[in-house]
């Protein structure tokens, strides 16, 4: 049966990811469909729920996991998974348990999570590094002092893309390493605004600011290109999610020798969980519903996930299965993993409402020196103070 | 002076396609070189090539190829179709004005200023209730609404300037609504009908919202895969094969200009200025 | 079509039946779809809907949220000076090529052809190509740097306060075509005796054009202006293609903003209440023209 | 008189603009009624009322005794000509001629007798194949008449046809069209606000001002016996003189005194008595004053002449009369140059009195 | 005669089609000089060229003996009024007449009193205020010659003023055209191609064909003696009628003969011997038969009247005789039903004969 299957990856390093998956299902014995929409999650998005609102739903769609999908589930235009998730037992093979915790909705499971992206990554350039002729920096607070020595080098210390959720991206990373998770809970958990605006927030908007004055001079839009900055070497680093390691992988670049990675920038080793899902729009052909079934279990099974995630440079959503080629930044990234250091990523905390506000604000920010940090502190507040 | 000047205006205004078709005829390195003004030192055409047959988007490496055919099947029904319904209406507006059409058109041209994004959930919903949202005759449905405004306010104003007493004398004659429409008005109105053609031609094919948001994959038009091919960077940006890309893209178009664009003029002095 | 003989007056809702028959088209887009869609859209303006439109009212809540978004105001003056500049711009230099055009010169078709065709070619074609040109490592900073100018500074795309100028010129260069044929043929609508009586009267060219013969167009820059202005308020694929709104939020429109708050942002709501601004505006940009242009005047 | 077309009570108005108000006129059979009237007097207005083209306020029309106020065009048995000929473009002559029939699916054989007819008697044989584009402002009136001639109807309409030709040519075609009514003996109506049009074709002739019909009559009544200034001003070129002043008693008979001098009314025939006192407005047309000839008041009408227009067969003059001016015509032969002084004399069984207040002719 | 403006050799082409070719015309100061034409023979176009409009492709124009081909429109001491009027429609009267002063940068008090002067000549004083569209027909065509009188001129150049107005109209300002001319003595070239207009108002008629002048007279001439049968035909309304035959000899005079019936030829001053078998062409104004009146003729001229068109002051008869048709003026009070039979008798002193085949005059 053919199935049609909707997603926003297209770079080179996702777009081979995908293959895998494609792959694994057409082995079913299915046909995947793909329709892949460029150009992000913010122009992807919008199609796909106008599809499924206007009643042409798609067989499976890519959204990210967390609060995206809710009102499409609460308003009963999507399937219900828990059948196929208790046959294969995905409560426990599922890990860590947050992801699947995203996917259920008054008790029922509506999606497939597929993968573990952790946004807390310092990605860094040695070549670049060697030119300036510093060495290649442990931390943050390292890399921020590096920055002047590479400037005059002509390099540009920190790459980030124009796209707004680049910018609040990053700061969330920024949040993470600096303010620490318990604080980061406050904020995006809890809402409390008393802490958002208090003196340890301060201090993630010093940095930002920092990362803003680093930052000048990237003018590229896309995260890659900005990743590809980093891998020819005119940008020192780059705070991206772990799907960068794909276009390092397709440049031929090895970890360790031509980029170091640090996750949680190096200051606080953590894994965020977010990730990408898919759902399953309610069909009525009953052959397609089946194959719906068939797709959501191909997708999680060892191989696939191993396949799918090796490409994608991302973690399997699996603790079970054995990806013995993991490179060297994958493989901290599991150790963290294993460690239990995580924690949720924002858009499994936030609206995407209030993710869009934030976005707002910090693509402004990092697009206009003129604003201060406090100034944007006192916007952030008044974003949280009004999330749900 | 005269012609210097409006050879400084040309220069400004052929700048752009200079530097598309200059670029997509270079190899990559030879883009990283720099300039894009200059003139390629060794023409290919891959970039070409790769547009239209390979370039990839996710798994679908063929390139500009599949939306070609798919924009024709939009484009020629919808423009079809919607200045057919347009010119009765327009028709019907000059000629047979019946009480409250003024009413009904007059929202119809503020309708025109009217963003498409603000439009895009209640033609869901519509599209939805009668159950052809995602096919094709959805798709040119919503093509002929929104075309609708300025193409009844062109043929509007094209009957309004034909003599009046020639539908006079055809009533006189015994000929009905349609068949003035057909045999009488028709014939008469070849310039506005290469206006709205053009209009339409280039509306509908560099549509890229309508096409994404009302149709499925296999009907998504030529801008879909354009958009999918500038946008999913792999790697580095592919300047030439984007501006190829583009180029191809914009060709129908634009032949469809160079072709008719002398009857523009014309229908366009005869419709749209008069009032 | 009817053949028989009526003693009586025929029921009104008969008459003129075709012609009815065949506006149906017209009556179900203008109040289905136009009508009852902004209807739609200004009652749900007014609720605090998601992703999917769910009748919970909030009263202003949106509006007040709205006009307290730094990217909303941005948007507005963005959009404030797109328009004026564009308006006044593709105006004049619309005018200034139709009335070159309009010098009985040799190659009209040609440089006719050459002004118009990038009307051809969409928005998201336009913004690439001079997202291109204008980029300051490879497009026109980078060739007058190489030439020797090595200070030279033109990256309209990467320098917030001129960003806007930078779509500006893109959008110009898409639409003056237009304009100018609009206006030409306005242009050629001018009684040729105007012409001669100014000469007589010896009155300079460029005034016979100041206050004389732009005064007669009026009709023609009216319908001139009203296009222009509905590409204005709707301006969206050109910046989404040239800047992404960028950087930061400063390129930004309320079209791209209601489109990411319905779509990107999942509030409906408060996408509902930007459309409403925006529609309020055109509404009152628009309706008292449309009164004038086509509800007072009866045909002749 | 049989009645060929007859219109009661006939009201049409634009929104709040009253064209037409209770008009009633009735055509006779076979007569041919020229409304004339300036511009934005209501003709065309009328003309497409009675065609069906425009939908009365109120009133009702009948053509040949059937009431047809809400019938179709095409089932009034009317045909129409326009001022623009309103010929198809796309069509040939031949197409042009037959449109009409072939709607109406007459069979082909019949179709082509009738073109074949019709172009006979407007000798427009040879132009059949051409465009409309290919053929001369009169050839085109022509088709234009040719077109209501093939559908065989009982009453043409004309709506100033000859206005867009050339003075040569209308001369021309007002005969054609004079000698085509003699032949066929339709009813016409038609509609002009040329004069000469009016006078020479006319059986009766209605004159209109704002939608109302002011007198309705044969040419020769209208021309030497108009029923008001209105009508007694429209008609004539250069237009008929009007002298204000008061009938006063000399010699127990009334005169008329215009600036101090006196004009016997011997000769005009009052429809009433003529008080002393009253005052009237002497109206007489170019052509009836005699200039330096004998005849009643010549011994005392002192004029001068103070401009000259010969227009070839005629010599206008403008003359200082007594305080006002004066247009006289004489023959082409006569000539005078201005600042001449002439002897008049008027005939007045060819002059009118109106009453000053009324403007009624007495 | 001084001259006023003076044309030599003057040629104008547009691309291959020449319209005017080598053409000399000498106009004498205060001369009113009417170019008489069809339409397309070129009167604009050499209006056109006297203005300064068009730049002729050969030849020189002198106004006031300065050879002015090269001046530009202003420099030329000429105003020019057109057909459309031409006003400026956003502006008002006033604004329409001080315009081109202001842009001459003349002082305000002198724009003042001379638009005053104008507004008081044409009596437009009350509409100073008003814009064209809030103007009549004639109004505006007054505005306009009010625009070419304030700048002062020698030379006023009229484009077919009158054209665009009613018929009524047109013989007012007819009459006022005539009188500025002659209370303001300026030269005055009137293009025109409606011949009452030439007769009534020119000094000098020159009448063109193709871009040619074929006869340069005064009105009396061009109407009486026509040069040859172009101008005799054009000029009249009916046309001259023209009578196709030979010269015969009898009784030792030449006599005319067509289709068999005789016309003695006593009285006409023919500029040639008239010699026997010569193919001639005779030509008779309509007024200038006689219908059943003592004549020339009268005794063996018999016609049938085919066609009756009474046009109020006369009455036009198309009248059937000896093969032809014949148009005859009548008096208006002279009637005469279809079908009557008729005597006629000719004036010859009054007839013209041309040469069958130049078509000059004999
Ligand atoms: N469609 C219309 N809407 C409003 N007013 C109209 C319309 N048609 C005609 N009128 C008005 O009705 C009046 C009579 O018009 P009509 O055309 O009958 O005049 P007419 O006598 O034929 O004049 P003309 O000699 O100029 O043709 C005019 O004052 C005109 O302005
Ligand atoms: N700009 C032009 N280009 C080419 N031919 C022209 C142009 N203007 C006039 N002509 C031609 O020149 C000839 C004379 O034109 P002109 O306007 O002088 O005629 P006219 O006597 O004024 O006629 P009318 O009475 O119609 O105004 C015509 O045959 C016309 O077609
Ligand atoms: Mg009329
Ligand atoms: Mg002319």
């Amino acid at each position: 049966t053919d199935l049609e299957v909707t997603h926003w990856w297209t770079s080179g390093g996702e777009a081979a990811a995908v293959a895998e998956l494609a792959k694994a299902f057409d082995a079913t014995g299915n046909k995947w469909v793909d329709g892949a929409i460029a150009g992000s999650g913010g122009t992807a998005r919008p199609i796909m729920v106008s599809r499924i609102t206007g009643g042409d739903p798609m067989a499976a769609t890519q959204f990210n996991h967390g609060r995206q999908a809710e009102e499409l589930v609460e308003a009963g235009l999507m399937r219900d998974l828990t059948d196929v998730a208790t046959k294969e037992n995905w409560k426990e093979i599922i890990k860590p348990a947050s992801l699947l915790d995203s996917c259920t909705i008054d008790g029922k499971i509506y999606c497939a999570p597929v993968n573990i992206h952790s946004w807390q990554w310092l990605w860094l350039s040695n070549a670049a590094f060697e030119k300036a002729g510093v060495a290649v920096p442990k931390n943050w607070d390292e890399f921020v002092a590096a920055s002047p020595a590479l400037e005059k080098a002509g390099i540009v210390p920190l790459a980030v893309g124009g796209q707004p959720w680049q910018a609040a991206g990053a700061f969330d990373v920024l949040m993470v390493a600096i303010a620490g998770k318990d604080n980061f809970y406050k904020v995006f958990k809890d809402k409390d605004e008393e802490v958002a605006a208090g003196a340890d927030i301060a201090k993630v908007f010093k940095a930002a600011d920092d990362a803003r004055r680093m930052s000048k001079g990237t003018n590229v839009q896309d995260w890659n290109q900005a990743t590809n900055m980093v891998i020819t070497g005119k940008a020192g680093g780059q705070i991206m999610g772990d799907w960068a390691q794909g276009e390092f992988a397709l440049a031929g670049q090895v970890a360790g020798k031509d980029y170091t990675c640090l996750p949680g920038l190096g200051v606080n080793e953590i894994i965020s969980t977010g990730g990408d899902a898919f759902y399953f729009p309610l069909l009525k052909d009953e052959e397609k519903s089946k194959a719906q079934e068939v797709l959501a279990s191909t997708l999680l099974a060892p191989a696939t996930q191993v396949a799918f995630n090796l490409k994608k440079g991302s973690l399997p959503v699996r603790g079970d299965v054995d990806l013995a080629a993991a490179n060297d930044c994958m493989k901290k990234g599991l150790d963290i993993l294993a460690k239990g250091n995580v924690i949720e990523g924002t858009d499994q905390l936030l609206s995407a409402d209030s993710q869009k506000q934030k976005e707002d604000l910090f693509s402004e920010f990092f697009a206009n020196a003129s604003m201060t940090p406090e100034d944007a502190q006192k916007r952030f507040v008044d974003i949280i103070a009004s999330a749900e | 002076m005269l012609y210097g000047t409006l050879a400084v205006a040309a220069l400004y205004y052929l700048l752009p396609l200079y530097v598309m078709v200059v670029t997509s005829l270079k190899g990559m390195p030879e883009i990283r070189l720099g300039n894009i003004f200059s003139p390629p030192l060794e023409v290919t055409f891959e970039p070409w090539a790769k547009a239209w047959a390979t370039a990839c988007t996710g798994l679908n490496c063929d390139g500009l190829s599949r939306g070609f055919w798919n924009s024709v099947r939009i484009t020629v029904p919808s423009t079809l179709i919607s200045i057919l319904v347009a010119s009765v209406n327009g028709y019907a507006l000059a000629n047979w004005k019946f009480k409250g059409a003024d009413l009904f058109f007059t929202i119809l041209i503020v309708g025109a200023f009217i963003p498409y994004q603000v439009m895009i959930y209640p033609i869901v919903i519509v599209l939805r209730e009668l159950g052809i949202y995602g096919t094709l005759t959805g798709l040119i449905i919503v093509h002929t609404i929104f075309g609708m405004p300025i193409l009844t306010l062109l043929f509007r104003n094209y009957f309004s300037s034909l003599p009046e007493e020639l539908f006079k004398a055809a009533r006189i004659d015994g000929a009905g609504f349609w068949q003035i429409y057909f045999r009488i008005m028709l014939p008469m109105s070849l310039p506005i009908f290469v206006v709205a053609m053009i209009l339409q031609i280039t509306g509908i094919w560099n549509d890229f919202l309508f096409g994404v948001v009302f149709t499925r994959p296999e009907y998504y038009p030529m801008t879909v895969q354009l958009n999918n091919i500038v946008n999913s960077v792999q790697g580095v940006k592919e300047y030439n094969v984007n501006m190829a890309a583009t180029l191809l893209t914009g060709a129908v178009p634009l032949i469809v200009y160079f072709v008719s664009g002398r009857l523009f003029v014309r229908g366009i002095a005869a419709g749209a200025v008069k009032g | 079509m009817t053949g028989q003989a009526h003693t009586g007056r025929p029921s009104k809702l008969l008459r003129n039946l075709s012609s009815k028959i065949a506006s149906i088209p017209m009556m179900l887009t203008a109040v289905v779809i136009f009508l009852g869609g902004t209807v739609w859209t200004v009652i749900y303006s007014f609720t605090n809907s998601k992703l999917l439109p769910r009748a919970k009212f909030v009263g202003f809540d949106q509006y007040e949220r709205l006009w307290s978004a730094p990217r909303w105001i941005v948007s507005i003056e963005n959009l404030a000076i797109y328009g004026i500049f564009t308006l006044i711009f593709s105006l004049v230099v619309g005018f200034l090529l139709a009335a070159l055009m309009d010098q009985k010169i040799r190659f009209e078709n040609t440089f006719r052809t050459i002004f118009l065709y990038p009307f051809a070619l969409s928005f998201i074609v336009t913004g690439l190509v001079w997202q291109w040109i204008l980029n300051p490592e490879f497009g026109v900073q980078s060739v007058v740097r190489s030439l020797g100018w090595t200070s030279f500074t033109f990256d309209p795309l990467y320098n917030s306060d001129i960003v806007i100028y930078g779509v500006l010129i893109a959008g110009l260069w898409q639409g003056t075509g237009l304009v100018m044929c609009l206006l030409l043929a306005g242009l050629r609508g001018i009684d040729e005796d105007i012409w001669k009586a100014a000469r007589v009267d010896g009155i300079p060219m460029w005034k016979t054009y100041l206050f004389i013969v732009i005064p007669m167009m009026r009709p023609v820059f009216i319908t001139t202006l009203v296009i222009i202005a509905s590409g204005i308020v709707k301006v969206y694929d050109l910046v989404v293609a040239q800047t992404s709104g960028g950087p930061g939020i400063s390129s930004e429109v309320p079209a791209k903003y209601v489109y990411d708050y319905m779509f990107q942002a999942q509030n409906l709501g408060q996408g509902f209440a930007a459309s409403t601004m925006m529609l309020l505006t055109v509404a009152i940009i628009i309706i008292p023209w449309a009164y004038l242009e086509f509800g007072g005047r009866k045909r002749g | 008189m049989q009645k060929s077309v007859s219109i009661k009570d006939l009201s049409l108005s634009f929104g709040a603009v009253n064209v037409l108000e209770n008009l009633n006129l009735d055509i006779g059979e076979g007569e041919f009624l020229v409304l004339l009237g300036s511009s934005g007097c209501g003709k065309s207005t009328l003309l497409n009322c009675i065609a069906g083209l425009l939908e009365p306020t109120g009133g009702q029309i009948f053509i040949k005794n059937k009431n047809v106020t809400w019938e179709e065009p095409k089932d009034r048995g009317i045909g129409m000509v326009f001022q623009s000929y309103a010929l198809y473009p796309q069509m040939t002559v031949e197409k042009n001629l037959s449109f009409g029939l072939q709607v109406a699916k007459m069979p082909k054989a019949e179709i082509d007798k009738r073109v074949a007819r019709a172009a006979e008697i407007l000798q427009i044989g040879p132009l059949l194949k051409r465009k409309p584009s290919e053929l001369s402002g009169g050839q085109r009136q022509r088709v234009a008449i040719g077109r209501a001639l093939v559908r065989d109807v009982d009453v043409f309409l004309f709506d100033e046809p000859l206005s867009n030709l050339d003075a040569k040519l209308r001369s021309e075609l007002r005969v054609e069209i004079k000698r085509l009514h003699q032949s066929l003996k339709n009813t016409m109506v038609y509609v002009t606000h040329d004069q000469i049009e009016a006078l020479t074709l006319a059986d009766r002739i209605a004159i209109m001002k704002s939608g109302v019909i002011q007198q309705l009559a044969d040419p020769n009544t209208i021309y030497n016996a108009p029923k008001n200034m209105f009508v007694a001003g429209f008609i004539g070129s250069p237009s008929m003189n009007f002298l204000r002043g008061e009938i006063v008693e000399k010699g127990g008979k009334p005169i008329f005194v215009a600036n101090g001098v006196d004009f016997a009314l011997d000769g005009y025939a009052a429809g009433e008595p003529l008080q002393a006192g009253r005052k009237v407005v002497l109206g007489v047309r170019p052509e009836h004053v005699k200039v330096n000839e004998d005849g009643p008041g010549a011994d005392h009408h002192q004029a001068t002449v103070d401009i000259e227009e010969p227009m070839g067969a005629d010599n206008l003059l403008w003359l200082k009369h007594a305080g006002h001016t004066m247009s006289v015509r004489v023959a082409g032969a006569r000539r005078f140059k201005p600042g001449t002084a002439v002897k008049l004399s008027f005939d007045m069984g060819l002059a009118s009195l109106f009453d000053a207040g009324t403007e009624e002719r007495i």
